[in-house]
């Protein structure tokens, strides 16, 4: 009973996740500029992994592939924040240097 | 058709397509990346071989490693190679020597 | 067809398609994102094939090295001049390649087919006998893991080559700087100003590495892993740190580097002049000695692949001419 | 077979110890040592040399005491003692030239020819395919590290080089990869009496044909390498010329005269020798037609591996031992003769200032003993007796003559030497013009011209031990 409570539950999240990742793969093919959709790529990665993780976990509950997977997804977490960071600032930079310092589309950048 | 089988045509295919690419294509880096992907279908087609007795076979897989050592090497040689030149002359944009 | 077929199926569709955009991307910057992707997916069918091994070096390798380099190319070039980036006799090769595919695929459906000839026919007298020899000797090899016992000990001499093969590949990159003469096309990273999250990442990721990569050299005798996944990871590690200015330049006029560059190489050439001359012979281990040495060879072997590597990575003027 | 590792080891110990060193060592001391490293690696080659040749028999050595068909092995015979000892010698004769010649090279010159010569003497030796690979792909990168030596000009042609180098390697690599599949071996000794004429064999065998023609400038796949040679310095194109591209050839006939069964031995040999002859022509006109020296010479390796293709095809298709002597005499004498002809004629361009073929106008006058050396080397590359050069051809000619029906082969080798003639006199013939003198640039280097008359002789000295040669290639007692 638990088992099957565990894997409809574990099913049900990775069926979210790559919901998720169905949307960001949406986002990056639709949203406009390059802001929008480093907004759009690593917001839902973060989560849809996460909810990928979660289901790998419930699935094959011991407790050596737990903390493998929760590593996995913090620093799968981490490095996609510091990369989104990264890409937006440079591509501002590169965008002032064209315009002549006025920089204007800073609304997303500094969302991670 | 096995997943073996499948492999070992997606390798010889991986090759086939970036030869052709190796051929027409004019951009050094492209050609570069060409090759790399030769190299992926050749190591492809080797550890599909390696895979067919059920405990796969080390002696394949080491020299793929080797391969890839190889591979890496090569490239990165290649790539700082292709910078340099194209850095050296922006005014001659081609010509010169083609590829046979 | 059946369904545990169909996760290949995807990887090779994914492969297809990637190898295809890698090639004929309109953008250049394309084609090479593309081919960095091409190089998780690679890594991906490592894994489904079994071949742990590789799918450690190609995910460091291919997604790792490939992509900085890639990056810095670039960077470092403009945009193709030209929107034509197929050359002239694009018809002839064209119809070269569809008829080796053609010949290729009349091979595959044909009865005497490339699946039928022997390939794959695993029941015939015909399975690998140097592979059978060397499962057989791995017990001997001073190792457990048979891959690391096949690549230090059977195929010693290929991979004594093989650190050669990186260190001529750096010997040319040197050429490329002829000393005296100041780069001034600056390309060292001229990153966004504000590097803190990028910096704190790296003091926490490169330590990271630099654990998994002892980690995989320390296992390599006995489980997959070994001196090159260990150094590819030691060479993104020294890359990354390079690349925020959290390590000085590696200067090639200090002892240390031209030591660690060659140490590798020169220890294994040593192993093998010094067996042939009191030894057995050229590269043959003293029984009890193998484990200690194949170690011994994987610890300088690392230190030497993951100097080169990020070496060939990342190495400027004031690194490879200093 | 300790000397021929000896003969191995003392180049690559060299190189990596001189790339420890740093700047440590002023070049000339650098030099010094590299020579001398040199002469130490032909003595043991020497040394090998006649072990092998009292051997009898084949030397194999099977590497980590692991039994044969596990390990790698390495095989000592005549024919790659030759080698070793031809590659040091050459070595020796242009790291002389390097060393003494007033222009001097660049420091990393010689830690990269160090490496070479290792990569080669590595390439002879071994016999097992997949280290044949690896040696393979060292000499490329090598040659490539080499050709960048010239400095940014030659970057472009150098990246070109580098990558057809490496997609021949790819092809090699996939050949072998089937042929493992197959046969389950890697050692070539061991796979030749195993393999059959089937699908995978034949197609395994034609990748790494491509591959190999490719890497060794065979004709159709030759484009890459005027450009590639005629860009490095005067040095490494002669090294370029006279041993890289063996390498290659070296495992295309290992792999056709031993690993391919006879069946398809025989098919291919046809088509091997037919397209030998039309390097012959084809290689010959477009040196003729050439406006550069150096570009010239390129084309005339081109031309003359259309004569070790000859060979070797026909060696394959009538099954003919003795086809192997004239292949590897051609080899030797192309070798010697081309480092001469590459260092006279980049010691013609630095005197006279100029790199094309008309600026060497009255060049008897201005420039003597290199124009000589340039002319005597020709001579061999003709087939003009009695240098090593007829030696080849002679035994190449031996077997085709005594059959009536083979004259088309004959033929072919007749208008191969009407074509080397003609490139070779139009230079002759120029650098008599007195009328309209080209003027020495600067000051000659006398040592340096002297220097490139060195292997010319020697390839004419061949001839005198020209019976020795045979009887070591046969197999025989010496």
């Amino acid at each position: 009973m638990i088992n099957t409570i565990t894997d409809v539950l574990g099913w049900s999240f990775m069926l979210a996740g790559s919901a998720f990742f169905v949307t960001a793969a949406l986002g990056l093919l639709r949203f406009p500029d390059l802001y929008s959709r480093l907004h759009a790529v690593t917001k839902t990665d973060t989560l849809g992994l996460g909810l990928l993780a979660l289901g790998l976990a419930l699935l094959d509950p011991s407790w050596r592939s737990c903390l493998i997977l929760l590593l996995v997804w913090m620093l799968v977490m981490a490095s996609g924040a510091v990369n989104c960071q990264l890409l937006a600032r440079f591509n501002l930079e590169q965008e002032e240097g064209r315009h002549g310092g006025d920089g204007h589309q800073t609304g997303e950048s500094d969302d991670a | 058709m096995n997943a073996i089988e499948l492999y070992l045509t997606l390798g010889i295919a991986v090759f086939l397509l970036s030869l052709h690419g190796l051929m027409t294509l004019y951009d050094p880096i492209r050609r570069l990346i060409a090759v790399n992907l030769m190299g992926a279908g050749t190591f492809l087609v080797m550890v599909s071989l390696a895979r067919r007795s059920e405990v796969p076979d080390p002696v394949l897989h080491a020299l793929v490693v080797t391969g890839l050592v190889v591979a890496i090497s090569a490239t990165a040689f290649a790539l700082r190679l292709i910078i340099a030149g194209s850095k050296n002359d922006k005014t001659d944009s081609g010509g010169g020597n083609r590829k046979p | 067809m059946t369904p545990e077929l169909l996760p290949d199926l995807t990887l090779s569709l994914l492969l297809l398609i990637m190898a295809w955009g890698a090639l004929y991307a309109p953008q250049r910057s394309d084609a090479m994102t593309l081919f960095i992707a091409f190089g998780v997916v690679v890594a991906l069918i490592w894994a489904r094939l079994d071949a742990p091994d590789l799918a450690l070096a190609e995910a460091a390798i291919g997604a790792g090295l490939t992509g900085v380099l890639l990056m810095h190319a670039a960077r470092a070039l403009p945009d193709e001049l030209h929107q034509d980036y197929r050359t002239a006799s694009y018809w002839g090769a064209l119809g070269f390649t569809v008829v080796a595919s053609l010949m290729f695929l009349v091979h595959l459906l044909y009865d005497d087919s490339l699946f039928n000839a022997g390939l794959l026919d695993t029941e015939s007298d015909l399975t690998p006998r140097l592979r059978t020899l060397a499962d057989a000797a791995v017990p001997e090899s001073g190792v457990e893991h048979p891959v690391t016992a096949v690549l230090l000990n059977f195929r010693a001499w290929d991979t004594l080559l093989e650190l050669l093969v990186l260190l001529f590949a750096l010997g040319g990159l040197r050429q490329l700087f002829p000393s005296g003469q100041s780069d001034d096309s600056a390309t060292t990273a001229s990153w966004p100003e504000s590097m803190t999250l990028m910096s704190a990442w790296t003091r926490v990721l490169a330590p990271l590495l630099v654990v998994t990569g002892g980690y995989l050299l320390w296992r390599g005798s006995s489980a997959p892993g070994g001196a090159f996944q260990a150094g590819s990871l030691l060479a993104a590690a020294a890359v990354i740190l390079r690349l925020t200015g959290l390590l000085p330049p590696l200067r090639w006029s200090s002892l240390w580097l031209r030591l660690s560059v060659v140490a590798g190489a020169l220890f294994f050439l040593a192993v093998a002049a010094a067996t042939a001359i009191w030894g057995d012979g050229w590269l043959t281990y003293p029984g009890a000695y193998s484990g200690l040495l194949i170690i011994s060879i994987e610890i300088f072997a690392t230190l030497s692949i993951a100097i080169t590597l990020s070496l060939l990575v990342i190495g400027e003027q004031e690194d490879l001419r200093s | 077979m300790n000397f021929a590792l000896l003969s191995l080891a003392i180049p690559l110990f060299c190189g990596l110890l001189l790339l420890l060193s740093g700047r440590a060592l002023r070049t000339r001391t650098t030099g010094f040592i590299v020579i001398v490293s040199t002469v130490a690696s032909l003595v043991a080659a020497w040394f090998a040399l006649q072990e092998a040749a009292a051997a009898g028999a084949d030397i194999m050595l099977n590497l980590g005491g692991w039994e044969t068909g596990l390990a790698i092995r390495l095989r000592l015979s005549s024919l790659s003692a030759l080698l070793l000892v031809f590659t040091a010698l050459m070595h020796l004769l242009i790291g002389l030239y390097a060393g003494l010649s007033r222009d001097g090279i660049k420091r990393d010159y010689w830690a990269l020819s160090c490496f070479l010569h290792g990569s080669l003497a590595a390439l002879w030796l071994s016999a097992d395919l997949f280290n044949l690979y690896i040696t393979l792909e060292l000499l490329g990168l090598t040659a490539v590290a080499m050709v960048a030596l010239a400095g940014p000009k030659a970057y472009k042609p150098a990246a070109n080089y580098l990558i057809l180098s490496l997609a021949a390697s790819l092809f090699y690599l996939l050949g072998v990869a089937l042929l493992y599949g197959r046969y389950g071996e890697l050692d070539v000794l061991l796979l030749a009496p195993r393999t059959q004429a089937d699908v995978i064999t034949r197609l395994a065998l034609l990748l790494m044909t491509t591959g190999l023609m490719l890497k060794a400038a065979l004709w159709p796949l030759h484009l890459w390498l005027p450009p590639a040679h005629a860009s490095a310095p005067t040095a490494v194109s002669a090294l370029l010329s006279g041993l890289v591209v063996k390498g290659p050839l070296f495992i295309l006939w290992v792999l056709w005269s031993e690993v391919a069964p006879p069946t398809l031995a025989q098919q291919i040999g046809p088509v091997l020798a037919i397209a030998g002859m039309i390097a012959l022509t084809a290689g010959g006109l477009s040196a003729m037609r050439s406006p550069h020296i150096k570009t010239l010479v390129a084309y005339s390796t081109v031309a003359q591996l259309g004569y070790a293709l000859m060979a070797l095809g026909l060696l394959l298709t009538w099954q003919l031992p003795q086809m192997h002597i004239a292949l590897w005499l051609f080899v030797i004498a192309h070798g010697l003769a081309k480092a001469s002809l590459f260092l006279a004629a980049g010691e013609m361009q630095s005197s006279l200032g100029t790199k094309r073929v008309d600026g060497l106008r009255g060049a008897t006058q201005t420039v003597p003993v290199a124009m000589f050396a340039f002319a005597v080397a020709g001579g061999s590359l003709i087939g003009l007796p009695p240098s090593g050069g007829f030696l080849a051809k002679w035994v190449l000619l031996e077997p085709i003559l005594s059959e009536p029906g083979n004259w088309p082969w004959a033929m072919g080798v007749l208008l191969g030497t009407l074509v080397s003639a003609a490139y070779i006199f139009r230079i002759v013939a120029i650098s008599f013009d007195r009328a309209q003198i080209n003027p020495l640039d600067i000051n000659p280097d006398r040592v340096g011209h002297w220097l490139a008359l060195l292997p010319a002789l020697m390839v004419w000295g061949m001839a005198l031990s020209g019976e020795w040669l045979i009887r070591l290639l046969a197999g025989g007692p010496v």
